[in-house]
């Protein structure tokens, strides 16, 4: 296989720079039954929480026009569990695990993050932007001072790299970036999904119990790369994008704009397959254009 | 991908679509299918309604865009089909009956069809509710030891579940709860379970159901689940 | 015609609620070949601004997944050709006429509203949202403080009406909403579009001169519903709601969430016919709920 | 909406569509063609290929997702249609040199039948330019004067303009930059430019081309536009 791909991001080394995205991915196992992990660059698990989570109740999935609206509600089994059920099978693919950890107050990160420290994972995604729960959540990472506060205390904590993943629904998204690098995070990842609201007119009601849900997949593209551009030109640590990728066009695109990886998220439902296709998309196209590596085109725009 | 080789409007609304495709299936287990690009974004989840060597067939019912556009498909097309998924319903050897509302009869038909080839001396029931029209009927009654048909009424109004009867049923979750109540509790009950779905294979946690022993994946852990898992309030 | 979908809006009868907006529209005489413009509730002229202005050079439009980014940049005619060329027309038609206005700094927002009192208009729509002009624009939209301010300046000066169209890429729009009440706004129209990129891959180059653009149609609908429902939930002035309404079920959905009108932009492209189906549609329902009047469905979400 | 009465490939991803239609139409003008719901959004731009009472056809390249669904369309088929809209190449009586590049040739074709139609006596010369495979050409050799055809070269290269004859190009910008650069100033040249459209009647301002004496629309006030209006740096 030819390293044309192969990208480092901040000291990690990625075989390529195609991730699939926290909570479309489980925690990697559904998908082996449609090719081996170990094609991927990397993989991202569902967001975890130091406690097990039972998630939102009613309906958790919406679509709208080339979108998904989902309130999941970062159901998951806590940090224990996953050690003890998950960690021992993903620590052994031969890929990245990227480990995705949310949390309700300063105290349940910094504990989540305290636990993770036991094992030999190789990056965290701290999420501060998940809009389906009501405490914590999002609320950390819609404002700089607070994105800032919190992730200086996670990265002091933590024995292993962290990537702030930033919401696209609050103060200049450039600003919390910088407030994050500054923190001390060794990469930002964006966007979370967008807040949005669906009603079903025949019922007269909402239709998510919490009201307002996450909108992702390609309707909001254009969104996710203005604000990786944006991004991108505020800070100089790597960027991991993501927000309605479906194509290596689409990946191409953010990387045009700055991103050193991209996450797949709900193209993964549309298509199981489309992080393989979109590997060798790319690939093809290094060759095509004559690129030694794909990094020749990042950031040209 | 499968090539369809019929798609036939049964009565207004309702279609039964055949597809090539071998391999092991089993009652009350699901596929995703998908026939268009991203609008919508997501593929659709269509039970098993019959199943021999070379050849699966799907009933549904026309309710938005995704099975408006599976309606139009014409022999010869191509339709995406992901699956089987889902646990199915389990195989027994009691005696069975099996109660079915609107298109929840859709599973149904492989379930008794297998539940009789399997057990050939085995007694099954079959209790169907339709509001308005309907389908599919004649098939259970060259299968099915009793059909009670009702059109328009309220099917568990008939309902007499007779002693050591396994219960199996697939309909609006109404039904489903009703037949769920009032059956002995001495009677086992199998209901399948709807949600929305995206990915059907376990990974976006959209499915999830509420039960006795926690969540639980309609996709993956169901969609078939004992009643009192699911009922028990 | 049946009186079920004639709505207040503020001191002003709309004989439905269904109004063309602000750039998809040019001024209205375009739309005759396809229907008497007096079916309409009302229909919003193109961003008007004190000098005639060429707009944005380069390529203007851009279509992504269930949505259209437009990089138009306010070409109009100015104030003055517009009274002297468009005014005579539309104000003899049978409709609301919406005045939209743009600027790029309070004097010329103040002398174009100046200008605008000597015409007999019903409603001012200010646009403090226009994400594609360099000065002016957005700047003043995504700011309370800001919005504020060149509201209560606007509203002292104008002898019309004045209903504020926000912007969707700012401070958290509520905010922004009651800022534009108290400084004296009768209305609130809520979205402008949402700032996106586009990149073309094969030109290795962002699409608009620009950079970024503005993206509406169905793609941003949940976004738009999110924010119609803040608002509404903010302020007690009237909502005017807008952002990917395509049928007369997404009508009713922002109706539900507390819009008293609403605007369709992007869907008369798909759909010159699209605004009477929806006035058919909502009529039809109304009928069939035995609604007298479609307020009474209105914000009970 | 319209029924398709033909859709045929010419050569790979060159398709020729009839359609059901009578109406006033002009060479040169255009209509928007939709046969999806919102995926893509907006309708497409083609020009008139060929007119007569009853059927209207298009030439068209499958260039992307609009051209493409347009390609699987079948006789009996709707599609959506509006139109004609622009302005169209101005009738002239003078002798006539056309220009046309690739897809460019589509609406050259009514152009030139038009103009043989109403000018039996004029002369009529056609250039065609194509980078690899030629399409549409035998039409023209039975209604102009002389046609010179150019495969993967530059057509221009051969471009001589006779006194007296007026030039209408279409093609790539490229093309008809040079057409209008080389064209002695004494000939009328008339291009018909392309943009990307969201109405097509005016009323978007999307499709903006900056002439000589200000902004004007491609759709509405174009697509044709006489040289001078358009290259005039
Ligand atoms: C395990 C399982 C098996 C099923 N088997 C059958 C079958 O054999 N025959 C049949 O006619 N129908 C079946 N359904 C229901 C079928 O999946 C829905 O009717 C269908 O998804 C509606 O899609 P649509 O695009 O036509 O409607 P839309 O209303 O446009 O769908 C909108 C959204 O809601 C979701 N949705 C709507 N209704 C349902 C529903 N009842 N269940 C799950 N998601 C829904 C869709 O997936 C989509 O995301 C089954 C559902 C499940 C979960
Ligand atoms: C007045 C006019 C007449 C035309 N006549 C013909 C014709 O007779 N035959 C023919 O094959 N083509 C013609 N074209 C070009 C044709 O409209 C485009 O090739 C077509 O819109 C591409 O659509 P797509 O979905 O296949 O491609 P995509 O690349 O998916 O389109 C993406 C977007 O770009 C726009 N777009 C892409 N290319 C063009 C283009 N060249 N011009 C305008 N918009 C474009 C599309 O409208 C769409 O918004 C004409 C264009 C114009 C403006
Ligand atoms: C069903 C679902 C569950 C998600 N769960 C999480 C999560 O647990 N943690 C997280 O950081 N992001 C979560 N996300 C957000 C995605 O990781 C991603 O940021 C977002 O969906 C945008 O990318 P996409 O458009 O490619 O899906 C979830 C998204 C979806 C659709
Ligand atoms: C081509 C185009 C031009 C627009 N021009 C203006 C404008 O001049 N002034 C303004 O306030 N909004 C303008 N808008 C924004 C729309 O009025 C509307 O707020 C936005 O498109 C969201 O609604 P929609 O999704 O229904 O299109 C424009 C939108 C489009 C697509
Ligand atoms: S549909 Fe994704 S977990 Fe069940
Ligand atoms: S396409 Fe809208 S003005 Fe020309």
């Amino acid at each position: 296989m030819s390293k044309c791909l192969e990208t480092m991001f901040n000291e990690i080394l990625f075989k390529n720079p195609v991730i699939s995205a926290s909570g479309t991915f489980g925690f990697g196992r559904e998908y082996e039954a449609f090719y081996d992990l170990e094609k991927l660059g990397g993989l991202c698990t569902k967001g975890l929480t130091l406690e097990p989570k039972a998630g939102n109740k009613g309906i958790r999935l919406w679509e709208t026009p080339a979108g998904l609206m989902n309130s999941i509600g970062l159901e998951n089994p806590g940090i224990d569990a996953f050690i003890k059920n998950e960690w021992p099978h993903l620590k052994d693919v031969n890929t990245v695990t990227i480990i995705n950890v949310g949390g309700k107050d300063e105290e349940s990160y910094l504990k989540a993050i305290e636990k993770l420290n036991a094992v030999d994972a190789q990056l965290i995604e701290l999420n501060i932007s998940c809009p389906n729960v009501k405490a914590g959540g999002m609320a950390y990472g819609i404002k700089a001072t607070t994105a800032g506060d919190i992730t200086k205390k996670v990265v002091e904590l933590s024995k292993h790299p962290v990537m702030v993943k930033l919401s696209p629904n609050g103060d200049a998204i450039s600003e919390i970036a910088l407030a994050c690098e500054i923190a001390g995070a060794k990469g930002i990842s964006l966007i979370n999904t967008l807040q949005g609201m669906a009603i079903d007119y025949k019922k007269k009601s909402a239709v998510f119990n919490n009201l307002y849900a996450g909108l992702s997949g390609p309707a909001v593209k254009p969104i996710a790369l203005r604000m990786t551009h944006q991004v991108c030109q505020a800070v100089t640590i790597p960027v991991m994008a993501m927000g309605g990728i479906s194509t290596w066009e689409d990946a191409l695109e953010f990387i045009m704009a700055g991103a050193t990886c991209i996450q797949m998220g709900t193209m993964n439902f549309n298509n199981p397959m489309a992080p393989v296709e979109m590997i060798e998309g790319l690939e093809i196209y290094c060759q095509k254009e004559g690129l030694s590596n794909i990094s020749e085109i990042r950031g040209i725009i | 991908m499968a090539i369809i080789q019929s798609n036939d409007c049964l009565i207004p609304l309702i279609y039964k679509m055949s597809v090539d495709f071998t391999g092991a299936v089993l009652p009350g287990q699901f596929f995703m299918l998908r026939a268009w690009d991203k609008d919508p974004l997501l593929s659709r989840p269509i039970s098993v309604h019959d199943y021999e060597t070379g050849q699966l067939t799907f009933l549904y019912q026309v309710v938005g865009k995704g099975t408006e556009i599976l309606s139009r498909l014409k022999p010869g097309d191509n339709v995406e089909i992901q699956g089987p998924y889902g646990n199915g319903f389990p195989e027994v050897s009691e005696d069975l009956c099996v109660v079915g509302g609107g298109i929840g009869v859709a599973p149904l038909h492989y379930l008794v069809k297998k539940y009789k080839e399997k057990n050939p001396q085995g007694t099954c029931r079959v209790y169907l509710g339709f509001r308005e029209n309907s389908y599919g009927v004649e098939a259970f009654e060259s299968m099915a030891d009793e059909v009670i048909l009702d059109i328009g009424g309220i099917i568990t109004n008939r309902l007499k579940v007779n002693p050591g009867e396994v219960v199996m049923t697939c309909g609006p979750e109404m039904l489903m709860a009703a037949v769920a109540n009032m059956v002995p509790p001495e009677n086992k009950v199998y209901v399948s379970m709807e949600a929305h779905m995206a990915c059907g294979i376990g990974a976006c946690l959209g499915c999830t159901c509420e039960t006795k022993s926690g969540n639980k994946k309609v996709c993956k852990d169901g969609p078939v689940f004992l009643r009192e898992e699911v009922f028990y309030e």
